[in-house]
């Protein structure tokens, strides 16, 4: 599903910030992306979320190189992606309602058709209570639950969560999990990356540790 | 309901301030093509004036008395193409004419007054003046053609004048106003570079971007180009309304060309930054 | 180094946008002011000639001739306020005048010539027409007054609604132009809301911000009225030197209130704006 | 130092968010806020640093009642509290340097005057390499310590942070706990909302729990 050959990146000149990654996503797994604060995490999940190229090696979405792919096909990729941004990314003059419904609307699907879906999804996250609030009037791990229910509300293939539960408590933490663990029991890939321990610790699943750019082998298979 | 509203910030492409300026800038569009055409045709008029106004004088020679050259200009007149008609001015009208200059009652049968004649042009036709006058210099040694040549020059220079510089402001608003556009535009995709980076991520392809801005942008568009032709055009009503010049339809007409090409400028302008911009992104 | 750089966003506030349009309507004001100036002087030039040029024609009546009513005449003149100076025209002049009508040659000895003087009135003081007209009849029945009345009442019409279009324009671009600002400096400080609730949190006095809007604003605007004003002296230049009229320096003085307005304008409004909002925030 | 009085707080209508708030931070204490989210842990900050006012009650602030304080002495008051937001509000277009000495610009402080303290403090949040670049470009971690950085460099006399530690590994976040230690062992007033366990179990400091906008008691002192 998703496959990282011999990957590297580098910003402007500077050292390389990811070096020599392989690793393959298969479909329905369910892994996590740990590694210290810069250790790349976030640099990582932006070449499977296509904002941006790889210096070196190739990315493979879908069975496609991601460098290769024509820009009219990007949107395509994108909808069978959904992200949860380390700073959440919620459009502060949209409400949390018009927020989550977004990447159905840019699918140009009616609203009475989704309409119903969200607001189970929104009560699920706990938001059900303040679906017309805008972004900016919610708490932090609020927020962090309304950019999870955008990730997830248009059935995307694989789900990307860049420290998901970085702003709510562990009972809330572990719903989401709950949630995630949910969608991969349906056929969804996930790849969460987190620096909490307590949530990978004691999981059955994988994990992928980013130290200095690299992947380095962990206890068990990855 | 809420799932209509609009993606990007109210204001945030096209605002007021767009708004202003669009309006403003159509409004002196409108006023500087309609002085062009009310000017064009009011020189018009004093022109098919003037050169209708096309007379001939003839006065006694030493062997030669008005009334005898008549006849021969007559004649001359009536083979010359362009002429339509001409007319003997009588001579109590001549003498009236005189009066200022001599006094009531001072004109007398024994002055030699002149004999005159008013000719029509027809304007269809080319009128060769100076064929006319050596004609005439051949066979009426005292009749002289006077067309009023250098008041028509001056006449037409100043409406070219005015043509020039009512363009070079229409030239002037157009730039301003393209530029203002393109910055305005370049300012809304910078003001909303967050938006249109999270929209690109969650799949919306360019095309649904785009009119995003698009939308925004024709509301306001329509709106302060309406303004701006309305009071340009109430102006003009006012004025011809005191001048009683003949106010027409097809002036107002003419004049509704400035919205609609502002309109389809700044529609232009946007979708081609826009896309164009789009494309580089993410 | 670094710590001089500008606090908020490079053209958040006064954006080349912003600039465009200012640059437009200083030019646009420096042309409406210009034109009212040059056609104020070019009337008022004219006007000195056609006051100046009052004419007296005297012709005989059937008692006196006209030279025996000329003394007369210029008895009064002489003692008639507002009367600078009068001139007897040469019977030359005057024939000259009349050639056109009468053909060459044709105006001989016996031909009863009117009298005519030109009169020069003195600008300081007032003239009673109507007073002299009544005087002169009453020693000089053969004496006409001209002071071209209907024309320079025309022609003072025309400048009066050339003064009031230029004025509406003048008022037009103003209003305009404030809004824009007042628009843009509102837009200015909703794109900085983030900024300035940050900068308000840390500590900065309001004062502290609206500073780092009036200087983002100062250079811009001082650089587009300069642009709007060159443009606009530019235009009139080539038109003086192609009219060959009189250009001074005191033209371009006057036009320089334009862009100095313009500046002020902005400035208080932007100040007063951001400080309001300012006060009303966190 | 900061005593809340009876303190009450509602958003337009809604249920009240904080009810009946009483507590005082001594001049040199250090306490932990702590609560799920939503729980009203920022909401109750804000109403420290000035971002909003109570619905009912008395906020003093160095033994001034905040609700009656002129609009011209707020900015005097605020220098003296140190904010690092949870959500970090960086000047996205300004660098780090930019942005970490934006408190001492505000107040007129001369450059050559600060230029070295800054410096030696972005090392200590692990930024001494990173000073030119602008936010966007930083991991979020990265971004967490560079509001840090900016909260404690004008030496203000209250630190106030919120989830400071949400998105950096375990070992930085020990790190930055040394370093508000340090503040506190040199005076200054500390108040830390968080949601991570980790961070206050086994510490000395006393801890004020938020459980639906009530302060209940913990074991131990408050
Ligand atoms: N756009 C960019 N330009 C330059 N450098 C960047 C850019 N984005 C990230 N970096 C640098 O690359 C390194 C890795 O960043 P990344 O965001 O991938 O870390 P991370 O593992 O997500 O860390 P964290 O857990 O703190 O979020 C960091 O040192 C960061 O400063
Ligand atoms: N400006 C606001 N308008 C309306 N409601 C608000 C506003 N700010 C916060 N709230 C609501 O008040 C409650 C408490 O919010 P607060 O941000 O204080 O929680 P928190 O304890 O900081 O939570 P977290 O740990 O998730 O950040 C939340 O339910 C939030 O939605
Ligand atoms: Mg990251
Ligand atoms: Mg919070």
């Amino acid at each position: 599903m998703i496959r990282f050959e011999n990957v590297s990146l580098r910003y402007d000149n500077n050292t390389d910030v990811l070096q020599d990654i392989n690793f393959e996503l298969k479909p329905g797994s369910f892994h996590f992306l740990t590694g210290s604060s810069g250790a790349g995490k976030t640099s990582l999940l932006k070449l499977i979320f296509l904002a941006g190229k790889p210096s070196g090696g190739k990315v493979f979405l879908f069975n496609q190189d991601s460098a290769r792919l024509p820009r009219a096909a990007l949107p395509e990729i994108r909808r069978r992606i959904g992200v949860v941004f380390q700073e959440f990314r919620l459009l502060d003059h949209l409400t949390i309602y018009e927020n989550v419904s977004l990447p159905l609307r840019v699918c140009n699907i009616k609203e009475t058709q989704y309409r119903s879906n969200i607001l189970e999804l929104m009560n699920w996250v706990g938001l059900g209570d303040r679906i017309n609030a805008f972004p900016t009037t919610l708490s932090g791990g609020e927020q962090q639950r309304a950019a999870i229910a955008r990730a997830v509300v248009g059935r995307p293939n694989v789900i990307i969560a860049d420290e998901p539960t970085g702003n709510v408590d562990t009972e809330i933490g572990m719903r989401l999990m709950r949630l995630f663990a949910e969608l991969n029991k349906q056929g969804t890939t996930i790849l969460i990356a987190t620096h909490d321990k307590q949530l990978w610790e004691g999981s059955p699943y994988p994990r992928l540790h980013l130290e200095q750019g690299s992947l380095v082998p962990t206890y068990g298979e990855y | 309901m809420a799932g209509n509203s609009q993606i990007l910030p109210r204001n945030s492409v096209a605002g007021p301030a767009l708004g202003a300026v669009t309006a403003t800038m159509c409004f002196l569009a409108c006023l500087a093509l309609g002085a062009v055409l009310s000017v064009n045709k009011a020189a018009h008029n004093w022109l098919t004036q003037a050169t209708g106004a096309v007379t001939i004088q003839i006065t006694d020679t030493e062997n030669l008395t008005a009334r005898d050259q008549l006849q021969a200009v007559e004649r001359v007149l009536k083979r010359t193409r362009g002429i339509k008609t001409y007319e003997i001015i009588p001579e109590e009208k001549l003498i009236g004419l005189l009066e200022p200059w001599l006094g009531t009652g001072n004109v007398t049968a024994d002055l030699p007054i002149p004999v005159m004649l008013d000719v029509s042009l027809n304007k269809e036709q080319r009128f060769n003046e100076n064929g006319l006058r050596i004609e005439l210099s051949a066979v009426a040694p005292g009749a002289k053609l006077d067309t009023h040549g250098r008041w028509r020059q001056n006449l037409e220079r100043g409406v070219q004048t005015l043509r020039v510089l009512a363009s070079l402001i229409l030239i002037l608003v157009t730039i301003a106003t393209a530029t203002v556009i393109i910055f305005a535009t370049r300012a809304g995709l910078g003001t909303n570079k967050q938006t249109v980076e999270v929209l690109h991520l969650i799949g919306a392809r360019d095309k649904f971007i785009s009119r995003q801005f698009e939308r925004q942008f024709l509301t306001l568009s329509l709106l302060s180009c309406a303004i701006g032709y309305v009071a340009a055009a109430s102006i003009f009503h006012l004025l011809f309304t005191l001048m009683t010049d003949m106010e027409d339809m097809q002036f107002y007409l003419l004049l509704l060309s400035v919205p609609v090409l502002s309109i389809l400028m700044t529609w232009l302008i946007i979708r081609n930054f826009v896309i164009r911009t789009l494309a580089k992104a993410l």
